[in-house]
């Protein structure tokens, strides 16, 4: 048991291959000590897209920061098909990505270095190269050595959300994505998820808007 | 390293980290801190006059006297190797006795006497009623101090 | 309905796991005596049943003890009647630190274990504790003047205690100060648990430094300095002051209990009238 | 996990120079501070010489809480903290290299200005090397231990109010034992006890303070 955990952790780092699957079952969350919601599940594997609906407080982002880990559910688990995610957090770190309501950005430092030093700071970087890609892909390119707090907020959105591509994660958790983007770089957006979908990669992404893409599975939040 | 080893790793850094810190509280502990000095280590000193300073000790027997202004106090100070003498102007508390403890706060003047700004009565962990403090003493059992 | 009501006011009191682990155990515990206080409305049940017990205990031995303490003990050797200061003082000190500690193994208990009750009987037993500790520094200052001649000494017994005294504050303020009561218990109790280095500080603070106050006098290696016919009556006030204590413990848990469930129902029928 | 220290070293140092203000302040408000006392008590040389060590110390103390409740709350507001713990390091490294950060801002300061206000009060040259000493000892267990403080009132309601109420009694044993042993260098009484109890304040802050800062932090962005 041990030693196949152990091989699917160096599989996954290089290269995303087979099918994986995110699971969570029986879930409940509290928030304030208040019931959210409660026996709830889904299922994500690779190359699926997940989009949750639901009203204001039906709790989409409660759910959201469970899928993270960040915080616990009251009742139930969530597990990659190898293992629980807060037996192995390390390993489900290295595997997700988070881009919450806030951008995680400072305001005093340029784009670029924004970037840079989250991508010091999450783990083994990727070098350069694929920081000017993230950029250029989300058309930030011109804009590399503005500071942060010259950007308007769709451009902070087009910021943070670069981070995605930066790290090499097979699960991406989206809050409110589209939220202040302008309807050419939710195009881009989309087509990032696409890309990574096509590489095997999985998301989840939590909205209100209705978003153009053709998601395997839909989560209703009453 | 592994999660598991590096936890580990930590918890042993924690843990010998703790074990430094109390082996330098009770290294510390071996020498008192102190809060007052004795007067054989002030004669062994020689402070500087004026200089503030904290002076603890018993009252020696029979060397209190109120001064003729009716408010200054003199007593001796000893740790019944060396004496020191000091005046106070003003109330002594009500546990100020002959032969019992006592801290004052003050400096010494040119007479190398020490002048208490502040007194303050030390007294010893025992309570007993006075019968039986006088039957003790009776016995030589215990040697305290009577009421002046 | 009383069931429904208990059933979400379970709810509330439960809270995201602190880990996969303890899940298991309250699964597996769930019949067991560490979770049969688990139940708000049987705890209830049961304080209410101990509480005129431990009122009638409090009453008796503070009579007594008071009966003992200003008019059958003797005056001492040295302080005379203001001894007896000592009757009040040296309890409350011992309960101001009996409280932390209480404080702070329910708040091991509630942040490990997750038991729901545990961090309510750990905020309802600060402010209690805290005005012990008050309590304590009124009485030695008072009983400072007249035996050392002074209110107050910085010496490491009165500092360590006033430290005491602020950690109380610290965790009554953090049981108000989030919005999320949650935070509001595990923060205070992550305060109290680090406090707890305070206690041991206290104790041989008296020992360690040489001080005004005096060492100990009861709870020493070479057996209590104190006469007999003192013991007595400190023994019964102390005696009194824990069942003082408990009777107030129950009282304020009830209390902070009964706001729980008023606020469960107010969040229902708030659900049901939208 | 060294790159991953390093890399939040050097963050938060960067961005404390972007914002430039924030080191001069800690330095002129500790000099303000025990400047103040000298004017409100007249320029009695003896009575300046006995209260220095205090002064020096109530100074540091303020002026490193000054700064403290900054070291999480900037990254707590805009969602830096939940990427921090979502990072393939274990959180502890980046409390560990932002408490780091902090004394280097204004432990260090502190510490270098200390024998200037020592001039100001007439503190015999030769206690110097124990005052310096003591402040070595000292600032970094007020930067660990205001960091647990900060934690506790992350996003309180009145965080203001609240973190100098926690943090002032955890620090009463720094500041008493770090006055206690420069006075005894001035008096000459031995100073060893003090320090090496400072040494022991410090070697249990070092191995207390930073897993509970981390454990609070975890909870408060739960």
């Amino acid at each position: 048991m041990l030693i196949r955990n152990n091989v699917s952790i160096e599989a996954t780092t290089s290269v995303i291959i087979g099918t994986m699957k995110f699971v969570g079952e029986n879930l409940t969350c509290n928030r304030s000590g208040r019931e959210i919601f409660s026996k709830l599940h889904f299922e994500v594997r690779s190359g699926e897209v997940l989009v949750i609906t639901g009203k204001n407080g039906a709790g989409k982002t409660s759910l959201l920061r469970l899928m993270t880990g960040l915080s616990r559910p009251v009742t139930g688990s969530i597990h990659w098909d190898d293992g629980d995610i807060f037996c192995f957090s390390e390993r489900h770190r290295q595997r997700v990505a988070y881009v919450g309501h806030t951008d995680a950005l400072k305001s005093v430092l340029t784009v670029f270095e924004n970037l840079q030093l989250w991508m010091a700071i999450r783990g083994p970087s990727q070098g350069k190269e694929l920081l000017k890609k993230a950029l250029s892909t989300f058309g930030l390119s011109d804009l590399r050595d503005t500071p942060v707090a010259e950007l308007s907020t769709g451009q902070r959105r087009r910021v943070a959300l670069s981070r995605l591509l930066t790290a090499d994660s097979t699960l991406w958790l989206l809050d409110e994505p589209t939220i202040a983007l302008d309807d050419d770089a939710i195009g881009i957006l989309i087509s990032s998820i696409c890309q990574h979908r096509r590489q095997g990669g999985m998301a989840v992404i939590a909205t209100n808007a209705p978003i153009d893409i053709s998601a395997e599975r839909m989560l209703d939040l009453r | 390293m592994g999660p598991k080893s590096r936890r580990l790793s930590f918890i042993l850094m924690i843990m010998m980290l703790l074990g430094i810190s109390v082996a330098l509280v009770l290294a510390a502990l071996k020498d008192n801190i102190v809060y007052f000095y004795s007067p054989t280590e002030l004669l062994m000193k020689e402070p500087p006059m004026g200089q503030r300073l904290r002076v603890g000790g018993l009252v020696k027997q029979g060397s209190y006297l109120l001064e003729n202004d009716g408010i200054t106090s003199r007593f001796v100070i000893t740790d019944k190797k060396s004496e020191v003498t000091a005046t106070h102007k003003g109330v002594l508390p009500d546990l100020f006795r002959e032969g019992q403890g006592v801290v004052g706060e003050g400096h010494f003047n040119k007479n190398k006497i020490f002048e208490a700004e502040k007194v303050l009565a030390k007294h010893d962990e025992n309570y007993m009623p006075p019968e039986v403090a006088e039957a003790l003493r009776k016995n030589g059992v215990w040697k305290g101090s009577k009421k002046p | 309905m009383r069931g429904l009501q208990n059933n979400a006011l379970k709810i509330s009191l439960t809270h995201p796991s602190f880990g996969s682990k303890s899940d298991k155990i309250s699964r597996t515990q769930n019949n067991d005596m560490f979770n049969f206080l688990a139940n708000p409305a049987r705890f209830s049940r049961l304080s209410s049943k101990m509480k005129p017990w431990v009122g009638c205990l409090t009453l008796c031995f503070l009579l007594f003890g008071l009966w003992f303490a200003l008019l059958s003990s003797p005056a001492d050797y040295q302080q005379g009647d203001t001894v007896r200061i000592m009757y009040v003082h040296v309890p409350c000190a011992w309960m101001a630190m009996f409280a932390f500690l209480f404080l702070s193994t329910f708040s091991i208990i509630g942040l490990i274990w997750r038991h729901p009750l545990a961090h309510v009987i750990a905020q309802s037993a600060a402010p209690i504790g805290a005005c012990f500790t008050l309590l304590c520094l009124i009485t030695g200052s008072l009983w400072g003047k007249p035996m050392w001649g002074t209110w107050w000494v910085w010496d490491a017994r009165l500092t360590s205690v006033l430290i005491l005294f602020f950690l109380y504050l610290g965790v009554i303020t953090l049981h108000k100060a989030f919005d999320d009561p949650v935070r509001c218990e595990k923060s205070a109790a992550i305060l109290a648990i680090f406090g707890l280095i305070n206690l041991p500080v206290i104790k041989f603070s008296v020992d360690w430094w040489n001080t005004l106050h005096q060492p100990a006098s009861v709870i020493k290696m070479s057996g209590p300095s104190i006469h007999f016919s003192m013991l007595t009556p400190l023994f019964l006030v102390a005696v009194s002051f824990i069942c003082f204590f408990f009777y107030v413990l129950l009282i304020r848990i009830e209390s902070i209990l009964a706001s729980k469930r008023l606020e469960t129902l107010h969040r229902q029928c708030g659900r049901r009238a939208q | 996990m060294i790159r991953a220290f390093k890399s939040t070293i050097h963050r938060e140092l960067i961005l404390l120079y972007r914002r430039g203000s924030d080191l001069c302040l800690t330095v002129i408000f500790f000099l303000l501070v025990a400047i103040l006392f000298p004017l409100a008590l007249g320029p009695d040389q003896g009575l300046l010489a006995q209260i220095g060590p205090g002064v020096i110390w109530v100074s540091a103390l303020l002026s490193s809480m000054l700064t403290i409740d900054r070291i999480f709350y900037a990254d707590f507001e805009d969602g830096s903290l939940e990427q921090f713990v979502l990072s393939t390091h274990p959180f502890g490294i980046f409390v560990f290299a932002k408490l780091s950060a902090h004394w280097l801002t204004s432990g260090l300061p502190i510490l270098i200005f200390s024998p200037v206000i020592g001039i100001f009060y007439s503190i015999p040259l030769a206690s110097y090397p124990v005052l310096i000493l003591s402040i070595a000892l000292g600032t970094p267990a007020l930067s660990l231990i205001g960091g647990v403080s900060a934690a506790l009132s992350l996003g309180a309601r009145r965080g203001g109010v609240l973190l100098p109420l926690l943090a002032l009694p955890l620090l009463v044993p720094v500041l008493i034992f770090g006055t206690a042993a420069t006075n005894a260098a001035i008096l000459g009484t031995p100073v060893t006890p003090s320090l090496l109890l400072l040494g022991a304040v410090l070697a249990a802050t070092l191995a207390v303070a930073p897993p509970i800062t981390t454990i609070t932090i975890k909870q408060a962005i739960n």
